[in-house]
């Protein structure tokens, strides 16, 4: 499989990028390079122009070489049954008998609550209502720039089944940085006991949990449901209690 | 709806000398044939297939008949005549043409008329009947399914070359929000003397226009139109040497527009003008009779031409064009006049002169679905501001009422439009309609301002332009010589396809024609 | 310049209605000072540099003397006289931190203030007399140099983190059109109690803001505006924990735009309420001295609250900014007040909507220079769409004559802005002001007309929500509160940095206070 | 070197592509797997969107591991001077003593004579005038859609010493195939006596000549004064006749 421009296998892309060269041919013989290494042949610069002293930006469209293996393709695929607030609210009521309690928090720096708000507040997000609103879990929302000493102090302090954490800001891989020491920071205070740990944000691989010492990455767009239904899968246990 | 107040004796006045710059050609018009005028009447009377012998099986049975009745007794009394004379013992067309194959086919004027014409006439009003019935068969289809709920009208182009790229992409574009469904044509097709047959996948920058295409992407979007609950129409170009015939095979397979200009191919493809002019005048008719909406071509003149200096050409050639088209049976309706969005978009106020052009051809022509063309001569490889640019088209469609808005693609200047090119240009459109849609409410140029001023200085170098070619004998034809459109000139012997047009002798009969005055659709 | 005629008497009874919903806060301000205020007015006076010993060396010597003084004798009667009381014997303020440094220092309340006062007084009269010479300075580069040739200005963000690799990209920008340059801050700059100090590179999607930075910054804009001929503003952000020694810095370095909003800290960075209003109105009161322009945020609620739904909460917040604003001595042309193009681009006519909503804040700010700030949450990783939304972004702006102009960056979901996406924005923003700049001669939205209801509804609905507010003993305060601001709630002994805040004793004394108040500026 | 975003070296750019998928996590997947390899690393997809029934739309932004290097950038540098009009009468009137020939065309179906009008006709390109203002030039434009035995013909005829021929239409390397035939062509009917080749139209790659057996390809953007300085470097003696 290839990709698509007009017609099956054409293997057509476009890309954009800047070059810190002055315009000129040595520029455009620059950028194809970069192009032919990118696998984009033949490649055409279509447009350049100078940015300021000694930049170029380049327009290159183009065909790949690369094919596409889509059985290569590892996906994410969700390990657990998508499942509506009644039944979440059901599982953790039979299987539990307790309430769930979860955590929420914007860790470092970071001030973007909105999407950790989108998961948490009964408000929701694209029209599925947030875990608030699930009658079995007990939620807090600790809000923006909290410190990952206070986080543990309070997930140990509330006996947090799980604690969710967004970044948005990711300039310099921040989110990363701050993932990872959250995660440090949980394995030195609690060991085994540490809380689930999901983070999320818009520019997370969901494929880099491991990675980063977590539990679970959500990205983009994420719903409420998908994590309400996360966390029944990865906290509840299959069976009810005896 | 804004609309500009013209000077109303300005206006008159222009319409008066279109009329007379025209008369030649018309009158031109009506004393020859040509050779594809003849074929388009086979065509109606049924005759399709090519000849398996000659070359690589690839010309036509109507060329060959054709040719051979030049060749016997000349193209000046039309086909009609010697072909029915010859079929008078019984028998088919398609036989007639197989004989033509053999060299064994004679033709001759027969002494008395009356049988081949009846003859002739009969065969070719079935082709009329088939025109007709799909005419209806459109209105009843827009009764069930519902035309776009809104104007302007989204065309989209379709361009692969192959028609079963084609189709999916066009259904594609027709499930994202196209209204119309143009099947741009390969490069060389416009010089070709014959339309080619069946179905085809070879075709440079776009794909062949043949009955058999024609065929496949009616019934494929007419599956999306009863899916999408909205009918979607299908626009191709009859043009080219062969604009008579493809006018028929259009009128066959319902489709519902054609590019069909008075001068584009004399312009652009270096096509005889007289042999345009001739071919033009019966295509117009068939189109008339078919219901169906023609698009001119002046917004090819501005990708030549600047747009600022030359936008009273625009405006002359679409009052030529108005004018030419009410002669062979249009109704405004079916006028889509051409104009663009060309002007450089460095010029100061450039999107201000745009609005100004745009709304003199909607207040000259209240009853036409104008067609509004994209940007194209000022895109460059800078997709993103290409992208902008367009959007700013589509508001200047929004602005002024246009009819169709040919959608713009931000690889203009780089490529034929990639499928995410055309669904991202279709994504454009519709935040420009949803979001400002109703602007027009606010836009209100004043009387004096920079707009109206604008536009009644074209609207006056039109006038004067008008005035030297109505003032030539030959009127348009001269004009056109001189390099008056699209700084391009072309002279009226000059030109492929010269040869293939014929002066009717006093006997010449054409059954096309008369079925198509007759009753006046 | 189109406007829209509002309803006087609605006008009058939101404005009457703001001074009165803002006077509580006003009475706070005027009752207390904070260790930031405090810590201002040593910068004023001279004070530099950081303490080396304590941590990294990262702590300022204001806040270490400013800390001893609370510690010692309270917060209550401003840090002037103890401080120059305690210099009483000689020696400069330096000597006298580094005193503090080694616990040496020791401060009380004289029991005669008039030789301290006026010891503080003159320090800190050379800090303003500083601002005063930057004040003319500006003028005169004005005056050599001249203004940006139109309205809007041109707006641009660099966002690096790293004041040597934002040096290039702001001239680059400067010399790509840009008329004023923001460097935003890092991420966490706000909730730092303290302002660091010197050259930084180690910034997350933004730079500090120290005063060397400023001093480099500026400078490097002095020099493109020279070659430019064209004085090239600069802005940063008065706001967080240190706001009144930043607005200090910003005088002493000669900005001259500053984001400064009476909210902002409150609801998008959790500092207590108290706090933000009493450093606030210090930090006025220097913008109004130095000639700075500020910017409020209005534009963040939008990114919280629905941009249609929540229209009215940027109007009343609109008219709370201004009073607070002219109360702290701030003039009209100072008042860079906030709005956004922020409604969701699929709601219908949501680019009208838009224009409703910037027609009614030019017509209820007629001499402030709005500030206009495109799309952030309604851009998505479609860097095609996002440029189009931005370009109708600065259409919007031309319309509706904004003051300044933000520009919008296609890759708003993606990243800070790269060099080429502010290269892009600003070639957008030049098509956009130079093809249809002067639209707004040809809009008229009428009367009674959907934008012109629209506009009225949101004044109503402002008005509406101001009665509310006013009426409640505690105004402001209460409202933030229950949540009216971008549906955030805070609470009044909630948040950082209340402990930072004293109220004032009767002796207490300011002398920045009183030189500002003395000469209005 | 590398691509610039905001900081040097960080290596960002933008693409985008069209792959035959249907949305959803598999796609988004296949996404990023291209990006891969194109050595974006890591690569964000940013947005995607399904387009009809079965193709997905992406726009992509990561950082690209390849070095550009810039010494081994090769560019056609012109290996002539630019020449003022004056100076191109000069040298073909006193090194030549003959007026230079030049014959012009757009072959095959491409009906796009914009190009080469604004080398050849005298309105020119870019504020420099066309080769019809050169006193010392003859020159004959034949328009469009000229068949290349047609130009062959017409070379031979009007003893052509450089034949132009202009390429728009890039459908399928038409203008590649076009030009071929066309040096195939001349070869065969002329052999070395051929004219000078030389090719113009926007999406060729001036590296190309010698691939596609002509003398010289222009690209996007030539001004008729570049073509003017060569057409002397190539076809005028260095030194004056004895
Ligand atoms: C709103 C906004 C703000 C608001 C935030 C208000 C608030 N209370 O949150 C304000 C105006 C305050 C703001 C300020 C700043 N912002 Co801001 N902001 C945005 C904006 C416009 C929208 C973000 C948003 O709300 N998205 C909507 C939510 C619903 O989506 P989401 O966050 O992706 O969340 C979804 C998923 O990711 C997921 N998810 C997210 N978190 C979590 C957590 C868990 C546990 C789970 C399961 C799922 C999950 O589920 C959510 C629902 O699907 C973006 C640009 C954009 N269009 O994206 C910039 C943006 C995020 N901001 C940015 C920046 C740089 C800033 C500033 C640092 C700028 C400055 N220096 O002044 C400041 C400071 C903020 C700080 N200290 O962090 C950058 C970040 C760049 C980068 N990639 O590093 C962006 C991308 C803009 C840009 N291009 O520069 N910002
Ligand atoms: C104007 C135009 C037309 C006009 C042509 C009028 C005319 N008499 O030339 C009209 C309207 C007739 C037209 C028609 C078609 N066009 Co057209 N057209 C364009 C357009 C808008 C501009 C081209 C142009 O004039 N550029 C300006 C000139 C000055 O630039 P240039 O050609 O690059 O030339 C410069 C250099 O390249 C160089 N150069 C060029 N030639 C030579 C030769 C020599 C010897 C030298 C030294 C230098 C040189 O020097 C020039 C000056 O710098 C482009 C889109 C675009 N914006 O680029 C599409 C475009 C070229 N057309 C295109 C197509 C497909 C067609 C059609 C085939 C569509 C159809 N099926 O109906 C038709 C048919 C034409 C045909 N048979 O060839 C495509 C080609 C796609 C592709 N890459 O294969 C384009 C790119 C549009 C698109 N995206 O689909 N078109
Ligand atoms: C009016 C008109 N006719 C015809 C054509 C198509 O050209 P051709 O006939 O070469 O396919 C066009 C192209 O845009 C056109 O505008
Ligand atoms: C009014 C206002 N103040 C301040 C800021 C910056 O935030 P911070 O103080 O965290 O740097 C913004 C951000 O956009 C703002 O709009």
């Amino acid at each position: 499989m290839r990709p698509y421009g007009d017609t099956t296998g054409d293997g057509m892309v476009q890309t954009s990028f800047t070059l810190p060269v002055p315009p000129g041919p040595r520029a455009e013989g620059a950028a194809l390079q970069l192009a032919h290494k990118m696998g984009i042949e033949p490649a055409m610069v279509v447009h350049s122009h100078g940015i300021g002293e000694g930049f170029t930006f380049f327009v290159v469209y183009g065909s790949v070489k690369h094919l596409v293996d889509l059985d290569a393709v590892h996906v994410e695929v969700r390990a657990y049954p998508l499942l509506s607030p009644g039944e979440v609210n059901a599982a953790i009521k039979t299987r539990m008998r307790r309430s769930l309690v979860v955590l929420g928090a914007c860790i470092g720096t970071d001030a973007h609550t909105v999407g950790i708000d989108a998961i948490l507040n009964l408000k929701g997000f694209a029209g599925e209502k947030g875990l608030e609103y699930y009658r079995e879990m007990q939620v807090a929302n600790l809000g923006a720039q909290v410190s990952v000493p206070e986080l543990v102090h309070a997930a140990r302090a509330r006996r947090a089944d799980a604690v969710l954490v967004s970044q948005v800001v990711t300039q310099k891989d921040a989110h990363l940085r701050n993932t990872r020491e959250l995660a440090g920071a949980f394995r030195e205070a609690m060991g085994e006991a540490r809380p689930l740990l999901v983070v999320g944000g818009p520019r997370f691989d969901p494929a880099m949990a491991a990675e980063l010492g977590v539990d679970k990455v959500f990205g983009r767009g994420t719903t409420p449901g998908e994590v309400a239904s996360y966390l029944v899968h990865a906290l509840v246990p299959e069976e009810e209690p005896l | 709806m804004t609309v500009l107040e013209l000077d109303g004796e300005l206006v008159r006045r222009a319409r008066e000398l279109a009329e007379r710059a025209a008369a030649p050609v018309v009158d031109l018009a009506r004393t020859h044939t040509t050779v594809s005028v003849e074929r388009a009447v086979l065509r109606l009377a049924g005759l399709t297939g090519t000849d398996p012998v000659l070359g690589d099986g690839e010309v036509p049975w109507v060329n060959r008949v054709v040719d051979a009745v030049r060749d016997q007794v000349g193209l000046e009394h039309g086909v009609a005549l010697p072909v029915w004379h010859a079929l008078g013992g019984g028998g088919s067309l398609q036989e007639l043409a197989e004989q033509v194959g053999a060299g064994t086919a004679r033709f001759s004027i027969p002494a008395d008329p009356e049988p081949a014409r009846a003859a002739a006439r009969a065969a070719v009003a079935t082709g009329i009947a088939r025109i007709d019935a799909n005419r209806a068969r459109r209105d009843e289809l827009v009764a069930l399914h519902g035309d776009p709920p809104r104007r302007p009208w989204i065309y989209l182009i379709v361009a692969t070359g192959d028609i079963y790229e084609d189709i999916p992409q066009a259904q594609a574009a027709a499930r994202a929000g196209a209204d119309v469904i143009a099947v741009i044509r390969s490069t060389g097709q416009s010089l070709l003397d014959y339309v080619p047959e069946g179905a085809t996948r070879t075709g440079y920058a776009g794909t062949y226009a043949t009955g058999e295409n024609f065929r496949l992407m009616r019934a494929a979007l007419d599956d999306v139109g009863a899916e999408l609950g909205r009918y979607v129409r299908l626009t191709n170009y009859a043009s080219g040497l062969c604009m008579p015939e493809i006018a028929v095979l259009a009128g066959l397979e319902r489709l519902d527009m054609m590019l069909n200009d008075a001068m584009y191919g004399i312009l652009f493809r270096d096509i005889n003008p007289r042999r345009t002019f001739v071919d033009q005048r019966f295509s117009r008719m068939v189109h008339a009779r078919a219901g169906i909406i023609i698009n001119t071509g002046e917004d090819n003149y501005l990708t030549t031409a600047d747009a600022v200096d030359e936008a009273h050409t625009v405006t002359v050639s679409q009052l030529l064009n108005e004018t030419l088209a009410h002669e062979a049976g249009l109704e405004d309706w079916q006028l889509g006049l051409g104009h663009a969005f060309e002007i450089n978009p460095a010029v100061p106020e450039s999107f201000r002169l745009e609005l100004a052009h745009a709304l003199l051809a909607r207040g000259l022509f209240p009853d036409a679905p104008l067609k509004w063309m994209p940007p194209t001569k000022h895109m460059t490889g800078d997709v993103f501001g290409g992208y902008l640019l367009d959007g700013f088209f589509n508001l200047a469609g929004a602005l002024t009422g246009q009819g169709i808005l040919l959608v713009g693609m931000m690889t203009e200047a780089v490529v034929t439009p990639w499928l995410s090119d055309r669904d991202l240009a279709l994504r454009n459109v519709r935040y420009v309609l949803e979001a400002a849609g109703n602007l027009h409410e606010d836009f209100a140029p004043p009387r004096g301002g920079f707009i109206d001023r604008r536009a009644h200085t074209v609207l006056t170098e039109a006038v004067q332009l008008l005035e030297r070619i109505a003032d030539h004998p030959q009127g348009l034809i001269q004009a056109i010589a001189d390099g008056t459109f699209g700084i391009t000139k072309r002279s009226p012997d000059g030109g492929k396809g010269l040869d293939g047009v014929a002066r009717l002798a006093a006997d010449a009969y054409n059954p096309a024609m008369e079925l198509m005055e007759r009753v006046d659709a």
